[in-house]
């Protein structure tokens, strides 16, 4: 059972991951060491395509919880792209919707951070 | 086993390890459902106990892996009850943090979410201690379809 | 709660309705999955065990909705094994057919299809009676990933 | 829940039945009572698609076997259509292909029954 994996690829200066599975406590180190690794690279503007997510624990949030300061003091943000029903109701429990921007598509994450990140792919 | 209860029961005993928490979380959507609730409500409920069983791990017993926890499953009149036993260190309610959204961010906080995600998803989260195990009781009402109060 | 079991355990207990036959398939393909057997395989033990407990309700109980089924699920070492547990009527020997498949059409018989595919999924199956129960005992030993005969 | 639900729709002399979900004890007497409509109606050229048919247990098979003598006398059959993995499988545990005849497309199962059928839909 491959419970999680996050692909990662860029567009222009935006980062895109793509956490596929379910992040909880025993899958979230791989979803931190995305993030990780987009911050040690110097890529603060980091969207997560939810699409291929199919649940998160307070794990997962935890993670994007330990990151958000650094990304924003950089100048970047963390922005959510196509969250499935079940994800978008963990988030609205949570009142995390007043934390992070939250997009219907990938393309409106990516262009939310500006002109000249619609090209790429 | 006694006749006329009913409802089915379960009872899932685990090692105290993470990789079990997905079956936790489908086993717990399976009973809910079961239960009668509709599957955004048993999503959640699965949500609840996946927290739960998750701060056992932990928490009482603080990553050890070679312990025990169990988690019953009781479906009686109007309420849907899960139970998580372990026999590690007991939660100290001083250490139980009251959420603040802003402060995360602010504080750089990462703890607390877990709690804050079981008390808005249930309607009742006790801990208890008998016999030397801790007991951490989820109870969910059933309220008739339609009548979910939103946000539930 | 013993410690040092290192697998997980489970006791599911219903009452003797047919609509949780879905619940026992997939309470059996989880705890197969994670006893290791590729879904295929889960698949088909899920299939074993709905067979069994059917035949629990409908020849040991009669199709009475108000007795109780246990199912308990043991993942021992080498062996995954499943014991279901009723209070009913003890299965005959001699009433359990020998299945002719060329029979089938002429004779127009629909029976012993049951019994067949538990046979053919599983590694054993046996019945024995202790304390007024019956207990049916499936048992599936594990094969390392490729080594799984054709057929099963 | 909708455990099972069963359409059926004709083409030409032959009747396509639609199980979608899964026939066990439980849903099997729905299945069964749509072979039993066919019959009644002298439907015996029965194709069921098995394409939305995620399991069937013994009893499923049962309720097939407990029909096939009376629609073969009646000059007809019982063919199948678009059996998913598992459904093949439990096929393939009883040896049931050697007593049901399958294909891998609709199409096929109904040209199976001879020429004219094709049209239809
Ligand atoms: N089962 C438990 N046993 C012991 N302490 C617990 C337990 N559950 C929660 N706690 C305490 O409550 C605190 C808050 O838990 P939680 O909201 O899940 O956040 P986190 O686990 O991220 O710290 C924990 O840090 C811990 O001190
Ligand atoms: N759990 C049981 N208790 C009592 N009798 C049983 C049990 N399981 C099977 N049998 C007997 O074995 C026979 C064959 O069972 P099975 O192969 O499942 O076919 P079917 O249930 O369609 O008759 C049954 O008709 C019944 O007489």
């Amino acid at each position: 059972m491959s419970e999680l994996t996050v692909e990662s690829r860029d567009v222009g200066d935006v980062v895109l991951l793509y956490p596929k599975g379910f992040i909880n406590a025993h899958t979230v180190r791989l979803f931190e060491g995305a993030l990780q690794k987009a911050i040690s690279l110097k890529q603060f503007k980091i969207v997560v395509n939810c699409a291929g997510l199919s649940y998160i624990a307070s794990a997962g949030l935890g993670a994007m919880m330990g990151a958000i300061e650094e990304i924003r003091r950089n100048g970047g943000d963390l922005r959510l792209a196509s969250l499935n029903e079940t994800v978008q109701n963990i988030f609205d429990i949570l009142g995390f919707n007043h934390l992070y921007r939250t997009y219907a598509s990938e393309a409106e994450a990516i262009a939310s951070f500006g002109p000249a990140h619609g090209a790429g792919a | 086993m006694p006749r006329g209860r009913n409802k089915p029961s379960l009872i899932l005993s685990l090692p105290s390890e993470t990789a079990y928490l997905g079956l936790v979380r489908e086993v717990t959507k399976k009973m809910a459902e079961v239960g009668g609730f509709a599957e955004p409500v048993a999503e959640r409920l699965s949500l609840a106990v996946d927290e739960a069983a998750t701060n056992v791990l932990e928490h009482a017993y603080k990553g050890a892996t070679d312990r025990e926890v169990e988690l019953r499953f009781e479906d009686r009149g109007p309420d849907f009850r899960v139970e998580l036993v372990d026999t590690g260190q007991m939660v100290d309610p001083r250490a139980v943090p009251q959420v603040d959204l802003d402060k995360f961010v602010t504080e750089r906080r990462t703890g607390g979410l877990g709690m804050h995600l079981m008390e808005k998803i249930m309607d009742s989260v006790t801990f208890r201690r008998s016999a030397r195990r801790n007991v951490c009781a989820l109870v969910k009402h059933k309220t008739p379809v339609g009548e979910e109060p939103p946000g539930r």
